[in-house]
């Protein structure tokens, strides 16, 4: 049991991390907040993906001339290309929040939804006139 | 936060500083961690810091918008260039083998000239993001901290 | 692997409790500058976790984006649009469930995982090896990471950087213009609904 | 000549380099001609693609000159060269449409900006779809998904729901998108690769690993996210909605098509022989799930009063098909997915791009503001009939091939239920178009409102389409072809 938890510890704390991430983002109702559990979960998978790359004893992938064990390079590559993707998603993310600030007034979700059903509503029961007419 | 002088005097000192140390982040990725997004982002957040502390007007005085139009497209332009360029010289798409003399030096060559076009771009865009937000704000006043 | 292993499993559960409880900080707060500040303290601390995993580019571009940009953008969001969240923080049952179900399922994907930190993991011994003598004879770069970047997977970052375009030309086309231009547009458009 | 090698690269490098140039050009009406060539030259390059595939067998081409598994491939056979088709052809005959459209629903000065998106998103759509490399899907799935939010949001001029909508399409999108990363590592882990044939490769020797069968789960929840498959479908209907009417159309008919087609990869040439996994999970979650979704859809469809948003939902149900034909695991099954990936493309961008010339006009596609339509715009509305005709699966239409092949399917199982299911839920698609029908011939023209037909620019686009869905409904023989060997190569590469 011991050896079992030694051997995969590490995975499982960021899946937890993971988890919080993400019920940050399907479970508040704030659209930054949102964002920011998108960062949380993103930033989680992105330890899991390096946690799979570590070499025990090993030594950052930088050739320095003697034979070494490095770690695995090639999710280092992944996970940069990963961020650079995620700080994209963001900066367009937030932007967008600023434009439903500007025509909303509100960046709460169930307000946002309260005022489109809203007008929802007021559409359908215009249609509902040009029927009878 | 204009009135700060110590501020503007230390962010005066530290600005050419942080943009070395983005140079040399930029050109040392071969040997050691960094390259060109790492670059791009700490050239951003030097004009970040000037346009923090001397108002985002002198940042846009000192970087015009009509540099971001070029630059944003042209970092994109640089990296996919030296795919076609390589294709031209025989090789195929990215191949940086054929760009020099030797196999070697053509690599060398390549990842310099691809982290270069992506420093441009990230540098850019992260301008521009940045005076996007801010040009649609008031001056940030001291007092909403 | 006992005597260093053991001082290595402590840090990386030091850190890793550090993040575990930035992150409920974040569930928790309400106040949304808190919560700018906590996610690039989360960053931070990732970055850290990053350079025990000897993931030091990766580390670095953490730091920078994570704590440096996204932050700076987050504030820059906040400013036009508010400080706090409305409503009282509160556990939601749907989503807890939707998150454990996941957890659930990856936790079970781990068991058949080669250990962390072992060598005789596949990722090891494919490809890699490839990489890493490749990196020392033909492109002669000392920085492996730089040669798969720039070199092997070259395209990925091609693709990379026309995302980080895509989004330029994104947060342009959202808040590019002045705000009075957009005024004076929707007042000429007569509103908001659909008009028939 | 050398130039005719490299064109599996050149046909999504060529519109990633057109896009920085794009955004450069201020004129709106040569960036809107720039675009045009640029879509051109790529559906020809497919066009070109495709040919060889079919006469010489798939191509595959080495990027950075690293080979296979070391580099980035890029592999073209008849399954993704067909889908390389329908994505830039669309992309070609919608850009005429386009530009009309976008002068009245986008601001004027944002219009270089938005072609630039326009084609970032087709670069992005290309690159999914031609890549060999499980995690360059990622990179190039990205690039279509941030633009595909920008030209969401365009429709904020019209309607600011559609800021809204792109949101939340953006969060979905993003948990798809991770949630696909995720999977690409665990395969990773398990395999130490991430080149498509190589994972195919090494999979089959491993089977039944834990790591591998949630890897599979992840790649598949994540790109049915993407894809819209019912239950996951909720950010589909407000995005199709509330964007411009000529994204919309582009969007409908290119861009679940290419996550349908990754659906197949996936499932079928990496995971066909090695996960035991295969099976039960396509058989126990996809099939409810796709029969779910068509008769949610479709009636969720009948009772919109926009129209855009009942074709959105049709969509939902459409998709539904699609996944029906992957879960009957045999070759008819996927050749009916393959035909329904070509054939619902040609009658969604229809159907949309005549919903857009009535909004054109009427600035409306409420239901009741369509009232005698067809007097006022009769090219209009008969290029809808006939499209609704065809998405009903009436003979003579692509519908009809579409539903033939998926009933065989089901007949070659001797599923008979699911014949009936299929046949019904073709039955609420007859009461949904003929909704549009009614009030659009029979209704009297709302008094007082001068409509007249909707400009050339926009109409030859849409009956281009509506021709091709008869032309293709008529004589199958080569979209069939292309389809059975598409299929066979899905299946051939993992046995």
């Amino acid at each position: 049991m011991l050896e079992l938890f030694l051997d995969k510890y590490n995975y499982w704390i960021v899946v937890v991390l993971m988890m919080i991430g993400l019920y940050i983002v399907i479970a508040r109702g704030n659209l930054v907040k949102k964002i920011v559990g998108l960062n949380v979960f993103q930033t989680s998978v992105f330890m899991f993906y390096i946690s799979l790359g570590k070499a025990e004893g090993g030594t950052a992938p930088i050739l320095t001339g003697k034979p070494e064990l490095f770690s695995n390079p090639l999710p280092h590559v992944l996970i940069l290309t990963a961020i650079v993707v995620g700080i994209a998603t963001t900066a367009l993310g937030l932007a967008l929040v600023v434009r439903i600030r500007e025509s909303y007034d509100t960046i709460e979700e169930d307000e946002l939804e309260g005022m489109d059903n809203a007008v929802v509503t007021t559409e359908r029961a215009r249609l509902g006139t040009g029927d009878a007419a | 936060m204009r009135h700060h002088l110590i501020l503007r005097v230390v962010s005066k000192l530290l600005i050419p500083f942080i943009l070395l140390y983005a140079l040399y982040v930029q050109f040392h990725g071969d040997f050691g961690p960094g390259g060109g997004f790492q670059a791009g982002v700490i050239f951003a957040a030097a004009f970040v810091l000037y346009a923090l502390i001397f108002g985002v007007q002198a940042a846009r005085r000192a970087f015009p918008d009509s540099w971001l139009a070029i630059l944003i497209p042209l970092g994109v332009l640089i990296f996919a260039g030296t795919g076609i360029a390589s294709l031209l010289l025989g090789g195929t798409f990215l191949d940086y083998d054929v760009l020099a003399s030797t196999p070697t030096g053509g690599q060398h060559l390549g990842i310099l000239v691809v982290e270069f076009g992506v420093g441009v771009t990230v540098t850019a865009v992260m301008i521009a993001i940045f005076f996007a937000y801010a040009g649609r704000t008031h001056e940030i006043q001291d007092d909403d901290w | 692997m006992m005597e260093s292993g053991i001082i290595n499993i402590l840090v990386d559960i030091s850190l890793m409790t550090l993040l575990g409880i930035t992150a409920i900080g974040i569930v928790r707060s309400r106040n949304l500058f808190a919560t700018a500040m906590l996610s690039g303290i989360y960053s931070l601390i990732s970055a850290a976790v990053f350079v025990t995993l000897d993931a030091v580019d990766v580390a670095f571009t953490e730091a920078a984006v994570g704590a440096g940009i996204s932050t700076v953008l987050m504030l820059g969001a906040m400013t036009l649009t508010r400080r706090s969240e409305k409503h009282a923080i509160k556990l939601h049952i749907g989503p807890l469930f939707v998150t454990i179900g996941i957890g659930a399922a990856l936790i079970y994907g781990t068991v058949d995982m080669p250990p962390f930190g072992s060598t005789d993991a596949p990722g090891f011994q494919h490809i890699v090896p490839e990489y890493i003598a490749g990196s020392r004879d033909d492109i002669q770069v000392p920085n492996i990471v730089t040669s798969i970047l720039a070199s092997y997977r070259g395209f990925d970052t091609l693709g990379e950087t026309a995302v980080i375009f895509a989004a330029g030309i994104g947060v342009l086309f959202l808040l590019g213009r002045r705000r009075e231009d957009e005024e004076a547009d929707e007042s000429s458009n007569s509103g908001k609904g659909e008009d028939a | 000549m050398i130039a005719v090698d490299h064109l599996p690269v050149l046909q999504v490098v060529g519109p990633l380099i057109a896009a920085p140039i794009c955004s450069l050009l201020r004129a709106r009406n040569l960036a809107w001609f720039f675009t045009l060539l640029v879509s051109i030259g790529a559906f020809l390059c497919s066009i070109y693609l495709l040919n060889t595939v079919l006469e010489t067998g798939p191509i595959s081409y080495a990027i950075g000159g690293w080979a296979a598994p070391l580099g980035i491939e890029y592999r073209v056979d008849a399954s993704n060269g067909f889908v390389l088709l329908i994505i830039s052809g669309i992309s070609s005959v919608v850009l005429p449409f386009a530009k009309r459209s976008f002068e009245l629903e986008v601001p004027e000065n944002q219009h270089s900006l938005l072609y630039t998106a326009y084609i970032l998103c087709l670069t992005g759509l290309l690159g999914i779809t031609a890549t060999a490399d499980a995690f360059n899907v990622f990179v190039f799935l990205e690039v279509s998904s941030l633009s595909t939010y920008v030209l969401v949001a365009a429709g904020a001029k019209q309607d600011r729901r559609a800021l809204t909508a792109a949101y939340n399409y953006l969060i979905l999108g993003t948990i798809g998108a991770t949630f696909f990363v995720i999977g690409v590592g665990l395969l990773y882990m398990a395999t130490g690769t991430l080149n498509m044939a190589d994972l195919a490769a090494r999979v089959g020797p491993i089977g039944g690993s834990r790591t591998l069968d949630v890897g599979f789960a992840f790649i598949v929840i994540g790109l049915a996210l993407k894809l819209a498959l019912f239950p996951l479908h909720n950010w589909l209907p407000n995005a199709y909605t509330y964007a411009p009417s000529a994204v919309t159309a582009f969007l409908a008919a290119t861009a679940t098509k290419a996550a349908v087609y990754l659906l197949l990869r996936f499932c079928f040439t990496i995971f066909g022989s090695g996960s035991g996994f295969l099976a039960p999970m396509v058989g126990l979650v996809c099939m409810p799930l796709a029969l779910a979704g068509m008769f949610a859809g479709s009636l969720a469809a009948i009772y919109q009063y926009n129209l855009k948003r009942m074709l959105a939902y049709s969509s939902v149900a459409q998709i539904g098909y699609m996944v029906l034909g992957i879960s009957f695991l045999s070759i008819t099954g996927l050749m009916a997915t393959t035909l329904h990936l070509f054939n619902h493309a040609l009658m969604k961008g229809a159907l949309f791009m005549a919903l857009g010339c009535v909004f054109f006009r009427v600035r409306s596609v409420n239901i009741n503001d369509l009232s005698g339509i067809a007097r006022q715009m009769p090219w209009t509305m008969a290029a809808f009939v006939i499209s609704g005709l065809s998405l009903i699966g009436v003979p003579l239409t692509v519908g009809f091939i579409s539903k033939w092949y998926l009933i065989s399917a089901a007949l070659e199982q001797e599923a008979w239920v699911l014949i009936a299911l299929i046949l019904a839920s073709s039955l609420l698609a007859v009461i949904y178009i003929w909704r549009v029908i009614e009030v659009a011939y029979l209704k009297d023209p709302i008094p007082g409102r001068t409509v007249t037909e909707a400009p050339l620019s926009m109409l030859l686009p849409t009956w281009a389409l509506v021709i091709a869905n008869i032309y293709f409904g008529v004589d199958a023989s080569l979209t069939t072809r292309v389809a059975r060997m598409a299929a066979e190569g899905l299946v051939g590469v993992a046995q």
